[in-house]
């Protein structure tokens, strides 16, 4: 990393003393494990996002080449005490250099960022999920663990290795996964659409929180459509800032082109104007 | 060329700035503004104090709300960004009811970014922003992400010229004019604006440029090329200020491109510059306008000649 | 982007090239040349191969050995080099009973770049080495660094036109013009090289930038200003063949501007390059033109379409 | 650094077995000291420089940080079995950043580069260095030390502290030095004189080797002008490449504009047309 700047973790207390959000900052790796070939699941120690992070929020991380100043946003898989992870592919520069992280290592990190799913409602939430979408939906389903009268059905689709059930079922009432080679996310729904569709005690519809795939976000959504069911979909878009100053991430809704960092990543169906 | 061990400095605690510079008549606290379309209020408000800064130049606004480019508007470069937002904006009505006065209420020195397809449009902004508490408007005839109006005005001289004469008329408010790179010889530009009626320039405006993915062998931004910025363009953002420092001895210049420290600020500050904008390094650090003020402000400290003469309203050159 | 763990490769074992291309009917072994002025034989041929490369620009001669500019000479740009050599040589006699019968002798593919003050000067240049074992000609009408010739003849399509009808009729040799990226629309240029008869462009050469010493308050480099390369200038150049290839569907190019990587390099074939030069990176890596050609073999290995179409004199766009 | 290449210590056997020489390659610290406030002893493991190495040749370091690219160069200071030691100012973010290396970590270097003294005859070579200039000289008296019917005298300047005494005077035959609040290395040239100026018994004139700031550097030339004594001076110039492809490292010398990474760094006082 440059010489340009050195923030510790001390910034965050200052910040956050001040009223303000803590800025950019650095934080220790605690642990780097290989779920899959070429997926990671990376965790750090950051009190304050461990403490403010929602699901579908995600945090800024930055590469220690200066070659590469641009953020890569990243959502929140899981928290444990003061312990943030996320898990994230190798797909270019920074992802290969964030693999070759070691615990004890440190990173800079901004956030949490985004505005999280919707989830005050109790329900049946089904969380589904494709490729590398399946972190804020393991987090959600970390999160609605918690709450009596809440259930949650996780509907995963993999290409290949199904390394995320480990995570997703310590939490979800239930994990259903599929790969490539039988299916997809539609497939699983459409093969337990009635118990997805059972309208709870409370008697409030099945809630459909997605990730994934534009292909697989368009099904879920069109799928939802088609049984009239709530369907909020955690978006992506390369970024320039990831808190909202520079416009760069846009998506095109019928509310118009909206910043996927701070007006998103979660939109609804009838915001993306999909399965209606 | 480090000066000293940087020292931890705190951002949050009150500051009282003591190298003030004046820009075309209007005192700024520190030489540090925003650049603009890398600032908005709504968002930078929750990093830090923004009324710390010299000043805030917010994003380009149009007389009627723009929706910019559609699909995959950036990409990273070596020590860069590459962007195409197109001058995506709300229009100037919702600007004058919503981010002007906020910045205003909380003590902002505030640069109101003018954007425009044509010359009617940027005449109907800078008269709607005659009557507004901005402090001064930075006309931008040079984005490189447009098709009408932007950079294609700003490298032709004679349409420069008309533009700023009409705009002049419309307002008594210090107007900047913001130049491309993107031409043969800034002072060209440079020198027409001036003629016009400039009160002052900034620049550089990106550098257009692209990436190609190599996995689909197609452009990573939908728009093909955007604009440069970041550490990679900061030696032709001073090569330009030099320039045209040396073209026009007079003139105010915010020099603007590639900052990143107090250290780069001050390269800019020597190449003749009155004041620098902080752009695409809040992208990376949303904090760093205000602490490149503060880096500045330590190494003025040590160069009492350049903060007297900042402060009278001169340049180094 | 990694598209695969770099595996190591041994750039000194006997190598077999698998995809060569064709720049205006000269067959080159690879992709991948030197860029005229990183390139001495004399100091590379201790590092490798040289006859290994697609082809080597040797450095600007002109009729005359010119002792180029006074003093410091370069500076470091963020991911860059300033450089104002002043296109120091020693002249074009020298060139002719030296390097260049030397590099013709192991077997390179050369290509000589011609420096000049005034047309006469290219002419005598051009007029010398029309008899020569040289492959190709590439006119440096592109200098940033010089006050006579170069950029100021690169940047005006008349001069350009007038100077390239008139070294066209003193050689048969493939005639590549090496145009400025310091101009507002590279495409005229272009294409008045092109209609005055260049066979090939090459682009981009450097962009006028500068450092100054913080210490001091004075630029860094005597010359005050210089041309910045290196991978900060890799978007810039990419978008100017991209835009030259539009405007050009035919003309052969050569892509130049920050590569350093066989991926940069492939970068530029999908913007519409035949094939490209390697400046900078030489200087920080004396091995880099021979490595990027071969990371770059790799890399067409699992694009056959696009070596294929190389081979045959095409490009991807 | 980049994760543009990755240069092992193994391209040096790759190279030399083909008869080139080493590209840019790493190597490890072993060791680091300061000497003095803001002046750095660092020593890497490189077994080709250390065999190779002459004194006033000099190293590239490379940072790590691919926003500074350029070469740094530094005169080989010592060579001990497999270890080369280089020593240096911290002067800019370059010098800081090597600063903070320690014994274990990796840099890139490349070298040797340039031409070094001469110092074929026997005789007495008289060893001047200013400030940073005395890396090479103190390699000169390790290099000569070896030989007899060679005496070495060494005349450092220093600002302040003398941190390189303990080195040089391991090598050299006398030790002299001074810093500026008694005079400088032409106070010390003129206090010792008549010895400076005695033929040595094989009949061949003192020769002076110096290194050091422009200044000292006329100076010298200039005393030894005036003795009518044979004088090299090790020059400086900002680098592009140091191993003489980029022209960018000019002097002016009575020869022309000559590279001082290839034709030099050494030239003699005629060829620099000084203290004539
Ligand atoms: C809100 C959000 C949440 C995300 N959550 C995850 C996650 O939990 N796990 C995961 O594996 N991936 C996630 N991604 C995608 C992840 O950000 C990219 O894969 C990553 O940035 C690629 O970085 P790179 O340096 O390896 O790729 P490079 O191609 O080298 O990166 C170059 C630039 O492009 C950007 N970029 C490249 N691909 C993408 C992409 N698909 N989306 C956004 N920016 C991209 C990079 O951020 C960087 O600025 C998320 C993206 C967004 C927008
Ligand atoms: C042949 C030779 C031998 C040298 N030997 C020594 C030595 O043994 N000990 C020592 O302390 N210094 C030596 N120097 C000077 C040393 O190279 C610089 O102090 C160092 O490069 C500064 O790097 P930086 O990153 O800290 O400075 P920055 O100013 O950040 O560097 C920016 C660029 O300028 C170049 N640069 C800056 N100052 C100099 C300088 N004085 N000379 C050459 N290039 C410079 C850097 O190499 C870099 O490319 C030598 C220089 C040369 C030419
Ligand atoms: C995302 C982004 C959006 C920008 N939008 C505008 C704009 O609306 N108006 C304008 O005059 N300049 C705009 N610019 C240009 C910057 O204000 C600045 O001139 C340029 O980025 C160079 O400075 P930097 O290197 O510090 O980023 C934009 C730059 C970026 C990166
Ligand atoms: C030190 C140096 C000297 C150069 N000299 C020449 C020259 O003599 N003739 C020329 O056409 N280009 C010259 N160039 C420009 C390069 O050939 C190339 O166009 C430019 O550096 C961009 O490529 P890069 O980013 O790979 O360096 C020189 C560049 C450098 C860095
Ligand atoms: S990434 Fe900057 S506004 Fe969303
Ligand atoms: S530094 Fe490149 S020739 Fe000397």
């Amino acid at each position: 990393m440059s010489a340009t700047f050195n923030p510790t973790v001390d910034v965050v207390e200052q910040a956050v003393e001040a009223g303000f959000f803590p800025p950019r900052h650095t934080v220790e790796i605690t642990g780097i494990r290989e779920l899959a070939s070429g997926v990671m699941r990376l965790t750090f120690r950051d009190p304050y996002i461990a403490a403010h992070a929602r699901p579908a929020q995600f945090v800024n991380l930055f590469s220690r080449d200066p070659m590469h100043l641009m953020p890569r946003p990243f959502g929140v898989s899981e928290v444990e005490g003061d312990l943030v992870s996320v898990i994230f592919a190798v797909v270019g520069e920074g992802t290969a250099e964030f693999a070759t992280l070691t615990a004890g290592d440190v990173i800079d990190v901004l956030g949490p960022l985004g505005r999280p799913f919707r989830t005050k409602e109790d329900a049946h939430y089904v969380l589904v999920a494709g490729g590398l979408g399946v972190p804020p939906l393991i987090y959600a389903a970390q999160c609605l663990s918690a709450r009596d009268g809440v259930r949650t059905t996780a509907v995963f689709g993999y290409r290949h290795e199904h390394f995320a059930d480990e995570f997703v079922s310590r939490y979800a009432d239930r994990t259903e996964s599929i790969d490539e080679s039988e299916g997809n996310v539609i497939t699983l729904l459409d093969r337990f659409r009635d118990d997805l569709l059972t309208v709870d005690g409370n008697g409030s519809k099945p809630v459909i929180l997605a990730c994934g795939p534009l292909p697989m976000m368009k099904a879920v959504a069109a799928w939802a459509g088609e049984h009239d069911l709530p369907c909020q979909l955690s978006m992506e878009q390369r970024m320039g800032c990831g808190y909202g100053t520079c416009v760069l991430c846009t998506v095109d809704t019928v509310d118009g082109r909206l910043k996927v960092c701070a007006d998103g990543p979660v939109f609804t169906r009838e915001q993306l104007g999909w399965g209606e | 060329m480090v000066e000293n061990v940087r020292h931890p400095i705190n951002l949050y605690e009150p500051h009282e700035w003591r190298h003030p510079t004046v820009v075309a008549g209007v005192p700024w606290k520190n030489p540090v503004g925003t650049a603009s379309g890398t600032f908005q209020y709504a968002a930078v408000r929750w990093f830090y104090d923004v009324s710390q800064l010299g000043a805030v130049c917010t994003k380009g606004v149009s007389p009627v709300p723009w929706e910019g480019n559609p699909g995959v508007r950036t990409a990273e470069g070596p020590a860069s960004n590459v962007n195409a937002v197109g001058l995506q904006n709300p229009g100037v009505d919702h600007y004058l009811v919503d981010d002007l006065p906020k910045l205003k209420k909380i003590g902002a020195t505030v640069i109101s970014n003018v954007a425009g397809h044509s010359d009617d449009d940027y005449a109907e902004v800078v008269a709607k922003l005659a009557d507004s508490p901005a402090d001064m408007l930075e006309i931008n005839v040079s984005c490189p992400n447009v098709s009408h109006g932007g950079m294609s005005v700003g490298a032709d001289p004679v349409a420069l010229s008309r533009l700023i004469t009409r705009l002049r008329r419309l307002t008594d408010k210090p107007m900047i004019v913001k130049l491309t790179p993107n031409v043969t010889d800034i002072t060209v530009p440079a020198r027409a604006a001036v003629e016009a009626g400039a009160d002052a320039l900034s620049l550089i405006n990106t550098i257009v440029g692209m990436r190609i993915n190599t996995r689909t062998g197609k452009p990573i931004i939908d728009h093909v090329t955007g604009g440069v910025s970041g550490p990679a363009v900061l030696p032709i953002g001073l090569a330009r200020v030099w320039q045209v420092r040396t073209a026009l001895p007079e003139i105010p210049i915010i020099g603007i491109g590639g900052i990143d420290t107090g250290e780069k600020a001050l390269e800019y500050l020597y190449a003749g510059a009155n004041a620098v904008e902080v752009g695409a390094a809040a992208l990376f650090d949303p904090v760093a306008p205000l602490r490149v003020a503060r880096e500045l402000e330590d190494l003025l400290d040590s160069r009492p000649q350049l903060a007297e003469t900042l402060a009278s309203g001169g340049t180094w050159r």
